[in-house]
C-alpha cells in the first residue's frame, strides 16, 4: 500500500474550517472575532445559541451583514466591513471596548496566525519582511485579554509548511496563549500534554498531520472525524 | 437557548457569595446605593467581607446594615464619615473596623485599572502626604507620582434604572456615580434594576454599561434616592 | 491712639467671602466647588458670566438648589445636598469625573482649609484627631488636579491661631498648589512674592492682619478695600 | 456673555495650529473620521506633524490628504496598512515618514492615561514582544507588564453627530470609536459635527463627550462614514 499523502485528502474550504469553529463556541460567550476566517464564523453560528460578538471598534452585538440598500457607513466591525447591531447590542468608546478585552471579560477570541508554537505561541502580526510595513491592531490586546484563544489558519502555509511548529520564526504576538487550533485539516488542542488531535478530516492518518506539523502529535482517546457540510 | 441574566428573587441575586469577598458598592451618599442588595447580602450570611465603597453608609440600612451586623472586616473608601454615619463612627472608634482612606479619584481609577486589566498606574495624587506612606514614589518626566495597584472585587453591587436580560443597564442622573467602573471591576456583577425592559428597548447608543460587565439583573422598583 | 484690634473690625459673613471669592471666577471657566463656602459659591455667581460648575460625583452643569417640592434624590452634588441641572449640563460616571479632575481640564477648584502655608501647602483632610476618623473625599484629587486653587477660610482658627502659616503643622493634602486665599479680613496672593495682600476690609491695618497671620505680609500697591454686600 | 464654542469657518477651527504638533485623528477606517478638519488643517499649512490615529488614512483624502502633502513627520498607529493606503504605503517604503506601532488597545490606553493625569501605566500587552523592546518590564503579582507612558495631543480632531454651544458631543454607532478618549486627551479639541443643536436639546444622559473636553466645534453636515 503506497504512502498516504496530502493530495489523497479533501480539506476543508476556509468557510468549513469558520464552520467547524463556530460549532465550538457556546451559549451565552462573548466573543471577539479576528480578521479573515474568525470574521466569516458569525455565519455559521448555530441558531439554538445566544452569542455575543464584539468589535474591537467599539461594538457590542454584532450582527449579520446588512440587506443590500441598508448599509450604514457608521456601522463597521474591525475589519472595516458593514455590519448591523442585534437587538441587546450597543456602540461603546474604543477605550471601553479594550476594557472588556484587556481585562478578561471576553470568553473567546479567534485569531488567524503565521505560526503557532506547541506552547501557544502567537506569531500573527508581521513577517518582519521589510517590503510590508507591519500592523498589529488588536490583536496583542486581544491575545492577552480573552479568557480563550483559539487560531483559525490552514495547516500549511503556500509552500506546503507546518505553521504549527515547535517554536515561532516569526516575532511573538503573545507568549503561550493558544488553546486550541482549527485548520483545514484537524482540530488540536494545545496543554500540558503537549499537542492533542480532536479531530482530523476523514482519510486523514496521524502520520500523514504529523508530517505537515512541527510538534509531536497525539491523537486523542475520543478522537474524532472533522466532518463540515458544504457551507456557503 | 437564551442569555437572561435576570434573577427573579434576592436570594438569587447575591448566591454564592462567600466568606472574606471583596465587595464593590455602588453610590455616593445615598444616590446610587444599592439598599435592597445590600439587605439581601446581610440575609445571605457572608462575613468578614471587605467592601468597597466612596462613602461608610448611613443610618442603619443598607451598607449601614451590614457593618452594624458585623459583617465588615474592613471598608475601602474616600470619605467614611458624613451626616448619619453613626454605625461605622461607632465601630471604627471601638477598634471593630479596619479603615483603608483612598483619595476619592483614585478609589475609582484604581478599579478601573483593574477592569482594564494594567498591572498598575502611576497617580499624581497624594504625592509626599500621610495617604502615599509605604507606596513607591517615582519622578516621571519631571513630576512625581506614587504607585497604585488595582483595586477587583469578588463581587459589585450597583444600583441602575433601566435593565435587559442581557445584563445592559442606565443609571438615573448623578445616581450613576460608581456603578459603571464598579460594574467593570468584579467577577460578579449584580444589579439592582428600577425597571426591567424587553431586549432592544434601551438604544445601543444610551447603554452605560453593556451587558458583558453584568451577571445578574434583579428588580426592584423603588430605588429614591437610596432610601 | 490705641492700637488696633480684630475687635474694632467688621469681618465678613460666610456667605460675603463666598459672594467675595464668586465675582473673581472668570466666564466661561469650568470649576469644582468643595464642601462648605466653596459650595455657597453657587448663589453668587455673576449673572452675566456663564460659569460651569462640576460636582465630582459626576455632574457637570449644577444648577440653583430645586425648588420645593421639585428635589430629586438622584440629583446631588458632592456635599450630598439636593441640586439641579443646566441646559447643556450632562451626567458623566465617577472614573470620567476626576479624569476632568485629575487631566487639568478643571480651570479652578474652590477648596476649604485646616491650614495653608506661604508656599502654598494645602492642609484640609485631617488633624489626625483619634476622635474623628479622618475622611479625604476628592481634596487631593483637586489640589493636584485643576488648574488653580483658591481656599476660602476664616482667617483664623476659633482660638485666634492664624490659618496662614509658614508652614503646615497638619498632614498635607498637597504641596505647593494654592495660588490664593479668601478669607473673612482679606484676599491674598501666593507666589514667587511670598504673601501679597490684595485686599483687606475697611479699617483693617496691614499690622492688625500680619498679627494673625504666620507669614509676612507685603501689601499690593493696587491694594482695595474688600467691601462685600448684606448677602442673604 | 455666554460660552459658544461654535466657530463659522474651517479657518477658525484650525487656527493656531503650530509646526510639530502632536495632532489626534479619530476613526476607524473611515467611520469617524474628520476629513474636513484634516482638509483645513492641509489648508492652515502646520508642518513636521505627529499624528496619532489608528489606520494611516485610505485613497488621497482627509489624512491620507495631510500625508500626500508631506505635513506628517511620524505617524502612531496600530494598523497604518489597509485596503487603499496607497499614500502611507508610497511614504513608508520611501521612508519619509516615520512609523511608531502601538497595539491598538494600548493606543487608547495611553491617551486615556493622558486625559486623566496618570504619569505611566503598567500594560500586560506586548510583553516580550519585539513592540515591547527598550521598555521597561515588571513584574507584579506574578505577572508581566511593560511600562507605557501618557500620550498627549496638542489638537484633537474628531467627528461628532450632535454638539451644542457648550460643545457636548454623541456620536453616530460605531463612529463614536476613538472620538470620546481624543477629545479627552488633548490641549485644543475641535469637533466637526453633523448636526448644531441649541443647548439643553441633548438629553443629559447621552452626552458622551461632555463639553469641558471640547474648544471648538464646526459644523459640516454630512459625513457619510467619512467620505
Amino acid at each position: 500500500m503506497a504512502v498516504q499523502t496530502l493530495d489523497d485528502i479533501t480539506r476543508l474550504t476556509r468557510r468549513q474550517v469558520a464552520w467547524r469553529t463556530a460549532h465550538d463556541i457556546e451559549d451565552g460567550w462573548y466573543v471577539n472575532l479576528g480578521i479573515g476566517m474568525p470574521t466569516m464564523c458569525s455565519n455559521y453560528l448555530p441558531e439554538d445559541r445566544e452569542i455575543v460578538l464584539q468589535s474591537e471598534n467599539g461594538v457590542l452585538g454584532v450582527g449579520p451583514n446588512p440587506p443590500e440598500g441598508e448599509e450604514d457607513p457608521d456601522l463597521v466591525n474591525a475589519s472595516k466591513q458593514l455590519i448591523t447591531l442585534l437587538k441587546g447590542g450597543s456602540y461603546v468608546s474604543h477605550v471601553d471596548s479594550f476594557t472588556m478585552i484587556r481585562g478578561g471579560h471576553l470568553d473567546l477570541a479567534l485569531l488567524g496566525a503565521f505560526e503557532v508554537s506547541e506552547a501557544g505561541d502567537l506569531a500573527n502580526w508581521t513577517t518582519n519582511d521589510p517590503k510590508f510595513p507591519p500592523g498589529v491592531g488588536g490583536a496583542m490586546d486581544l491575545a492577552v485579554g480573552a479568557k480563550r484563544i483559539w487560531v483559525l489558519t490552514e495547516h500549511c502555509t503556500r509552500q506546503g509548511e507546518p505553521k504549527l511548529v515547535k517554536a515561532c520564526t516569526y516575532p511573538l504576538t503573545a507568549a503561550g496563549v493558544v488553546k486550541r487550533v482549527y485548520t483545514d485539516l484537524a482540530v488540536l488542542e494545545l496543554g500540558d500534554d503537549g499537542v492533542v488531535v480532536l479531530e482530523m478530516v476523514p482519510g486523514l492518518t496521524l502520520e500523514t498531520l504529523q508530517a505537515v506539523t512541527g510538534p509531536e502529535l497525539r491523537l486523542a482517546d475520543d478522537w474524532r472525524e472533522l466532518v463540515a457540510p458544504e457551507v456557503g | 437557548m437564551a442569555i437572561n441574566k435576570i434573577v427573579e428573587t434576592m436570594e438569587a441575586a447575591v448566591a454564592g457569595i462567600g466568606d472574606g469577598a471583596t465587595v464593590l458598592i455602588s453610590g455616593f451618599g445615598n444616590a446610587g446605593s444599592p439598599t435592597a442588595l445590600c439587605h439581601a447580602l446581610l440575609d445571605q450570611g457572608a462575613r468578614d467581607l471587605v467592601v468597597v465603597a466612596n462613602n461608610a453608609g448611613t443610618g442603619r440600612e443598607g451598607l449601614a446594615a451590614l457593618m452594624d451586623a458585623g459583617r465588615v472586616r474592613r471598608i475601602v473608601c474616600s470619605y467614611p464619615r458624613s451626616g448619619g454615619s453613626v454605625v461605622f463612627e461607632e465601630l471604627y472608634l471601638a477598634d471593630k473596623l479596619e479603615l483603608e482612606l483612598v483619595p476619592q479619584g483614585i478609589l475609582s481609577e484604581r478599579m478601573r485599572a483593574a477592569a482594564a486589566g494594567l498591572g498598575a498606574i502611576y497617580s499624581p495624587v497624594g504625592v509626599g502626604t500621610q495617604l502615599a506612606e509605604g507606596k513607591e514614589e517615582r519622578e516621571i518626566d519631571g513630576k512625581r507620582y506614587v504607585l497604585e495597584k488595582p483595586l477587583k472585587g469578588d463581587l459589585a453591587l450597583v444600583e441602575a434604572n433601566l435593565a435587559d436580560r442581557w445584563g445592559n443597564l442606565t443609571y438615573a442622573k448623578s445616581a450613576r456615580n460608581f456603578g459603571p467602573v464598579m460594574a467593570m471591576a468584579a467577577d460578579v456583577t449584580v444589579a439592582q434594576a428600577r425597571t426591567i425592559v424587553g431586549l432592544g428597548e434601551i438604544d445601543p447608543e444610551i447603554v452605560v454599561t453593556p451587558g458583558i460587565f453584568v451577571d445578574r439583573v434583579v428588580h426592584v422598583p423603588t430605588n429614591a434616592g437610596g432610601a
